[in-house]
């Protein structure tokens, strides 16, 4: 945990990246369409053959499609969906964090009580029942994540805002006539953006994993479209007789997530020594 | 000090307020259950005279009142589907969510705490790798996955626990310890942390110069300053427990109330969802308010105070 | 409340230290389902898990036999005095389990209070053709209907008998907690969420049942019911998945019961709005839908080929209507000519439906040259869109329908007669057939008008008949019984082979 | 006569580097010995070392403590703990940091005879009174926080001396307390050593602090011993440079003693740029090539009076 770039935080990060590009270049490696069905090769075991359709390298799935190519497609759907929810709620969060640290007084107040209140209902509660109710589909899923977990970041950016707003250059800056919104973005932002940065890395990893979670109650991520949790969802009924269904994309998940979470810990040591390890 | 649990009681109020108010419109949003409880042949005219003998023709604003009112006299209502007052339903499911989260929290706090005090007192060992490697799986690994890997290996091909239901003591053994992974990390973290910093303090060298070895220092004085930290996010971990138990129970069929959560939504049955939410933010403000009453008991500063 | 939360714990505190012998001879019958009872008042909640339950502790007016035959049950016989009065004689000998007498009293106010608006029974459209009951002999009531109603026998096989002095004196809150019929059996005890058992009642007047107690147990994971069964902690299981039923046939130790519902498989065509209301791109779903290859390699044979949207299992099903056949080529054809190449087809579901199907089919459809986009929904939003205007209703879905009476009329004049909330199809000459076999009691007259009316369907395909629906389950190979169509469970027509 | 504690040749290392180096002294029963230098010296590494109780990155190498003339260093741990607290205690900077906020006073104290608190609370009483607490009755049941700053040293002092050990080593007991506590402090450090025969190694930057109390005194300075000798004796006549300037810095009586050594041009070296040769040299003024190339062992610059300096006799 050192704050130097070891060997561990290199295979990590070499291991995420390799995760994106998997992502990434899904089309292109993917040695078979991940919907492309065939009802003759249903639940082929890991490393099957056949003459007509070539190599399942894990195996096949309930309608025989191929796993691998459906895992890769997954990494895909984890992504873009971590990625945009993470976003969503760094950018309300955060916003909300500057105005109330800023203003202070009753916005603050306002802004605050609300975060209390959000933070006293268990984040996936929330979720399970919002997307229950609404109806799954993307889009849904990554408002919903979003606006879920704002208020770890405004609490983090309320406090940094605090802190800052107190330093001398800021009011420098204000006898120097900018207007509020510019001392905001110019200079107290770039301020806080280092635990932000520790906060959003962390969330990446919970979002990941949400979105798995969400899509196996299947409230995430829709068949046929490929995702992990509804790989693996659809590859509990099949536990017994192919493994591979769940073992593989569980797999795939938790790797990632410890490389995100080691990342995490590594830029928090980085970042913001006085929370260390925590 | 009294003026400060006021104060935080307060603020539960509202906060409670707040997430029965959001839970019964996002519960709305989608319409009734009318169409689910109808068989499939009904016409239009059925469907119209089922919905207004429940009530649901009533404008939202109405309905929403009617709801306050009822929760104001400590009436939670009656079950569409199961036609059974909601907490006689609810309170028969809670004993089965109880003991899986103390089962959960018991196996996080006997493996987690001490955990973490192993890697802090033997830092930079073998003992402090391996189990760092153990916290960060706990903190990554996915319940349902865990989950479906435990009931595979120790259900299916081991056939040491039942795969998966409410059938003897042996049933709670697998739900606890994958509902108790996280928090098992957690703890070991945040015990690590704390026990460290206790033990670069003074009064830990003073304590071994008076002959104590570095056991009876880490028991007699470590532990307790180091337990305050940690006293809080096992408050906040029990909350999350409960939250995770709608998935681990999903996984294990384990008749709780994270189960009946995940049927009363998917089956509208609104009344039931919205007393889970609020037993279940209830209890989260609860932990919340009673940690920092934990403090008074360990802490003798905070206590003179109040 | 705290004195119950208190009863609660120690419940959970028994069944965690209760063991479940396995040793025989058993009198204990334990039934793994997939859900626990919603509602143990049998006039409430339907599902089936419901119903399995709560029907073993009741008598019934009529019922069916094995053969699905409506035989009595609490009647003896009856005859119609016009064509909405019916007359029912009644047995005098049924007591219920606190020892007092079955009246006709008692059967007039279970159809009263079914049909009552304020009692708000979910079942209530089953009933409401009903217009009054009265008692009319000393073992006589008698129903009228608001006007000639063919299938109210097929409807009155599932009213339950409730005794009114009982239900009068507790409330209908606390007699669906404490229920209390004249059936074989009796409750014991029922732990919400986990399991309802009951007793056997000795002299009950049909017979000794067969076992002392049945154990109805919550178990909603597949896998954990096979385990059940294989483990011997249960001896009968419901709701066994095909992939299941395949691979559990080969075990000696287990028994794979399966019987050909009145639950038919249907794709829903949209006749009346998007690329679907050209009849010629509904022909080519039809013939581009391999049905063959849905029931050999989906269901692993546990499926029935059906000719029109109707089972075997419901009057009026007729075996001369010709299904289309599977023909890619021919459907390829039908859509380039109908200008539908490569238009996109929304297939609404939700996650209540089998989605391999949904996917299977999407890739059918994709093959012949139509671009079908699975739209996800809950089952709110699924049902009140199918349910909708033609324009809300998409193209196509998929359903499993049962009218749970066994007749052409609870199942095509719902889900295609003009101005019924299902139907996006309209054809007149269809309704008029329809309505005629719905307006008269004989049953000659009524088979000539639905075999037209499959002929109209056959031509317009508003809808496909994918398979009838098998039920599956599992149990000791001790276990003695016939499932039936009807998906009835009745522990009665059950026994340990000698 | 055995030394109550002897220091033989000590060398430690926090990774390669040497930052306590042949440092050696022994103190009679009843002597108070102060070991004086600026932080960073090695005085306090020398003093954990001593109860065997050095922080893990420093590692001992060389050199071996004896109590009475028994080698510590053959002790095994479960031994040594023996030792610590009975036959030999510590005391701290901090009175406040170096007690357990959530204890009692009393079951700290008790912690030195090994009993709890039950079964010592005479003792404990006897004793808080010995070290000088008011109303020790009230305050044996009393928490950390509840006591000021120099009824804290008391304390610690009380549970450091309730098993009657041969040596007290003090690590700067003054440093953080108010001058008048100070005086006090000292004042009872010093009555102790008479009344129990205590001998006493003093741990403290301040000369002023070793003027006071100290019957003999040890310079160190970047982890070497730079002049030792009779407390009169050196501050009569320094023998080393370094020493002669912490002196020359001292305030006289009348101003404030809380002088700091830094008052010294330049500052001490870290352990990784020791150089080579004499490690003072640096900042003194007597430095010439001698001093730079060639390290200058201690020797008796008068009796009892040892400097490691080349030009101990051109000291003034």
């Amino acid at each position: 945990m050192r704050p130097r770039v070891s060997f561990g935080i290199r295979v990590i990060v070499l291991l995420i990246v390799l995760f994106a590009a998997a992502a990434l270049l899904a089309p292109w490696i993917s040695p078979h369409d991940p919907l492309r069905q065939s009802l003759l090769l249903r639940l082929k075991p890991p490393g099957s053959a056949t003459a007509s359709a070539g190599l399942f390298p894990l195996g096949t799935d309930d309608l025989g499609r191929d796993l691998l190519s459906r895992i890769l497609y997954g990494a895909r759907a984890s992504f873009i969906v971590a990625i945009l929810s993470v976003s969503v709620s760094l950018v309300v969060g955060t916003l909300l964090g500057l105005a109330a640290g800023w203003f202070r007084g009753w916005t603050a107040t306002l802004i605050m009580r609300f975060v209390d209140a959000m933070l006293s209902v268990p984040a996936i509660l929330l979720a399970v029942l919002t997307v229950a109710v609404i109806g799954p589909s993307f889009v849904t899923l990554v408002l919903v994540l979003g606006l879920t977990r704002w208020p770890r970041y405004t609490r983090v950016a309320y406090a940094a805002t605090l802190q800052v707003a107190g330093l001398p250059f800021i009011a420098a800056a204000e006898m120097a006539g900018a207007d509020s919104a510019r001392i905001l973005l110019r200079h107290i932002l770039p301020n806080i953006a280092g635990p932000l940065l520790v906060v959003a890395t962390s969330e990446f990893g919970l979002m990941i994993l949400f979105e798995a979670g969400l899509s196996f109650l299947g409230l995430g991520i829709q068949p046929p479209a490929p995702s992990w949790g509804s790989i693996m969802s659809a590859g509990r009924q099949y536990v017994e007789r192919a493994w591979w269904l769940t073992v593989f994309p569980g797999l795939g998940l938790f790797t990632l997530v410890v490389c995100v979470n080691v990342m995490g810990d590594w830029l928090r040591d980085r970042l913001d020594p006085r929370s260390a390890g925590r | 000090m009294r003026r400060y649990i006021a104060r935080r009681l307060l603020q539960a109020a509202i906060a409670t307020f707040l997430v029965i108010t959001i839970v019964f419109f996002v519960m709305r949003l989608s319409g009734d259950p009318t169409l689910l409880l109808v068989p499939e042949g009904a016409t239009a005219e059925q469907i119209a005279a089922l919905r207004h003998a429940l009530g649901f023709d009533r404008p939202l604003a109405v309905q929403y009142l009617g709801y306050l009112g009822d929760l104001a006299h400590f009436d939670l209502g009656q079950s569409l589907v199961q036609r059974a007052p909601v907490w006689l339903i609810v309170a028969s499911r809670l004993p089965y969510t109880m003991a899986l989260a103390a089962g959960a929290l018991v196996f996080a706090l006997v493996t987690g705490i001490p955990a973490g005090i192993a890697m802090a007192v033997w830092r930079g060992g073998v003992t402090e790798r391996l189990l760092s490697a153990l916290v960060l799986a706990g903190q990554s690994l996915p319940t349902f996955w865990s989950g479906i890997l435990f009931i595979l290996l120790f259900g299916v091909s081991l056939h040491w626990l039942p795969t998966s239901g409410a059938d003897g003591p042996a049933s709670l053994v697998m739900p606890s310890v994958v509902l108790g992974a996280l928090a098992m990390a957690t703890f070991a973290r945040m015990t690590r942390i704390s026990v460290l910093e206790e033990l670069g303090r003074d009064y830990v060298t003073a304590a071994r110069a008076r002959g104590l070895s570095m056991g009876a220092a880490v028991v007699r004085h470590v532990l307790r300053n180091a337990a305050i930290p940690v006293v809080t996010v096992v408050a906040l971990e029990v909350g999350n427990l409960l939250a995770g138990a709608v998935i681990v129970e999903t996984v294990f069929a384990w008749p709780g109330i994270g189960q009946l959560a995940m049927q009363s939504i998917f089956a509208r049955d609104f009344l039931v969802v919205q007393a889970i939410v609020l037993f279940v933010s209830m209890v989260y403000i609860a932990l919340n308010l009673a940690t920092d009453l934990a403090y008074s008991a360990i802490d003798p500063r905070i206590r003179g105070m109040a | 409340m705290r004195g119950s939360r208190v009863l609660a714990i120690a419940a959970v505190a028994a069944c965690l230290s209760a063991h479940h012998a396995a040793a025989q001879p058993k009198t204990e019958l334990t039934v793994d389902l997939a859900a626990d009872a919603a509602t143990l008042d049998p006039q409430l909640q339907w599902d089936t898990d419901s119903y399995s339950i709560y029907r073993n502790m009741f008598d019934n007016l009529l019922t069916r036999d094995v053969a699905g035959k409506i035989v009595p049950q609490v009647a003896t016989a009856w005859h119609y005095t016009n064509d909405t009065t019916l007359v029912f004689d009644l047995r005098t000998d049924i007591k219920f389990h606190d020892g007092t007498k079955l009246t006709p009293e008692d059967v007039a106010f279970s159809v009263k209070r079914i049909v009552d608006p304020a009692f708000k029974s979910p079942q209530l459209s089953q009933f409401d053709q009903i217009a009054g009951a009265e008692v009319t002999g000393p073992a006589q009531v008698t129903l009228r209907t608001k006007s000639p109603y063919p299938a109210l026998l097929a409807q009155l096989v599932k009213l339950s008998i409730v005794p009114k002095a009982y239900v009068e004196k507790l409330g209908d809150v606390r007699f669906n907690q404490e229920p209390m019929g004249s059936g074989p059996y009796k409750l014991r005890a029922w732990q919400r969420g986990v399991q309802v058992t009951l007793d056997a009642m000795p002299d009950y007047w049909r017979g000794k049942p067969p076992f002392a107690s049945v154990v109805f147990r919550a178990v909603p994971d597949g896998p954990t019911r096979i385990a059940d069964l294989r483990a011997g902690r249960a001896d009968l299981i419901r709701g066994l998945s095909p992939d299941d039923a395949e691979a559990l046939k080969s075990e000696r130790q287990v028994r794979v019961l399966s019987v050909p519902t009145e639950r038919v498989a249907y794709m829903f065509v949209n006749a009346l709005a998007g690329p679907t209301a050209d009849v010629r791109v509904r022909r080519a779903i039809a013939m581009a839908v391999d049905r063959e290859s849905l029931i050999t390699a989906l269901q692993q044979g546990f499926a029935k080929p059906v000719n029109e949207v109707l089972t075997p299992a419901n009057f009026g099903y007729d075996a001369d209507v010709k299904p289309w056949p599977f023909d890619p080529v021919q459907a390829r054809a039908l859509i380039k000519a109908a200008g539908a190449e490569g238009a996109k087809i929304s297939f609404l579901t939700s996650p209540v439906y089998d989605r391999r199907l949904n996917e299977a089919i999407q890739q059918m459809l994709a093959d012949v040259g139509l671009q079908v986009e699975i739209q996800m929904m809950d089952q709110p939003t699924y049902l009140r869109r199918r349910q909708g205007t033609p324009v809300e209703a998409g193209a196509l879905s998929q359903g499993r329908w049962s009218c749970a009476c066994q007749d052409a009329d609870g199942v095509i004049f719902p889900l295609f007669r003009s101005g019924s909330i299902w139907s996006k199809y309209s054809n007149p000459a269809f309704d008029t057939e329809v309505d005629a076999a719905r307006a008269t009691l004989d049953e000659a007259v009524r088979k000539t008008h639905y075999r037209r009316a499959l002929d109209i369907l056959r031509e317009d395909v508003p809808g496909v008949g994918l398979f009838q629906d098998v039920a599956i389950y599992g149990a000791k190979p001790q276990l003695k019984w016939t499932p039936t169509a009807n998906e009835a469970f009745f522990v009665m027509d059950m026994a340990w082979q000698p | 006569m055995t030394p109550a504690l002897a220091v033989h040749d000590l060398r430690l290392l926090i990774g390669g580097a040497a930052v306590v180096d042949g440092v050696g002294f022994a103190v009679a029963p009843g002597e108070v010995m102060a070991l004086v230098g600026e932080s960073g010296c090695g005085k306090s590494l020398t003093a954990h070392a001593i109860m065997r109780l050095l922080p893990d990155a420093v590692r001992q190498d060389r050199g071996y403590v004896a109590l009475d003339g028994d080698n510590l260093s053959v002790l095994s741990e479960r031994q040594m703990r023996l030792v610590r607290g009975r036959r030999m205690s510590m005391i701290f900077q901090e009175p406040q940091a170096a007690l357990d906020p959530l204890s009692t006073v009393g079951a700290q104290v008790a912690e030195g005879t090994g009993s709890p608190l039950r079964q010592a609370r005479a003792a404990v009483l006897a004793m808080l009174d010995e070290v000088g607490i008011a109303d020790p009755a009230r305050r044996i049941d009393q928490y950390p926080f509840e006591l000021s700053g120099g009824m804290c040293q008391r304390v610690m002092i009380a549970s450091a001396l309730i098993a009657r050990p041969a040596v007290l080593i003090a690590d700067e007991p003054t440093t953080a307390l108010d001058v008048t506590i100070q005086a006090q402090i000292l004042d009872l450090l010093r009555r102790l050593a008479i009344e129990r025969g205590t001998a006493i190694v003093l741990i403290t930057h301040d000369m002023g602090v070793v003027a006071d109390i100290a019957d003999r005194v040890a310079v160190m300075y970047a982890g070497r011993i730079a002049e030792t000798g009779d407390t009169a004796a050196i501050f009569a006549r320094p023998r080393h440079p370094y020493t002669a300037l912490l002196l020359a810095a001292l305030p006289r009586r009348t101003d404030v003693p809380r002088s700091r050594l830094a008052v010294i041009e330049g500052r001490v070296p870290a352990p990784s740029e020791f150089p080579t040769g004499c490690r003072f040299a640096g900042r003194c003024p007597l430095a010439d090539a001698r001093c730079r190339a060639e390290t200058p062992l201690l020797r008796e610059v008068a009796r009892g009076h040892l400097s490691a300096c080349w030009h101990a006799e051109a000291v003034r």
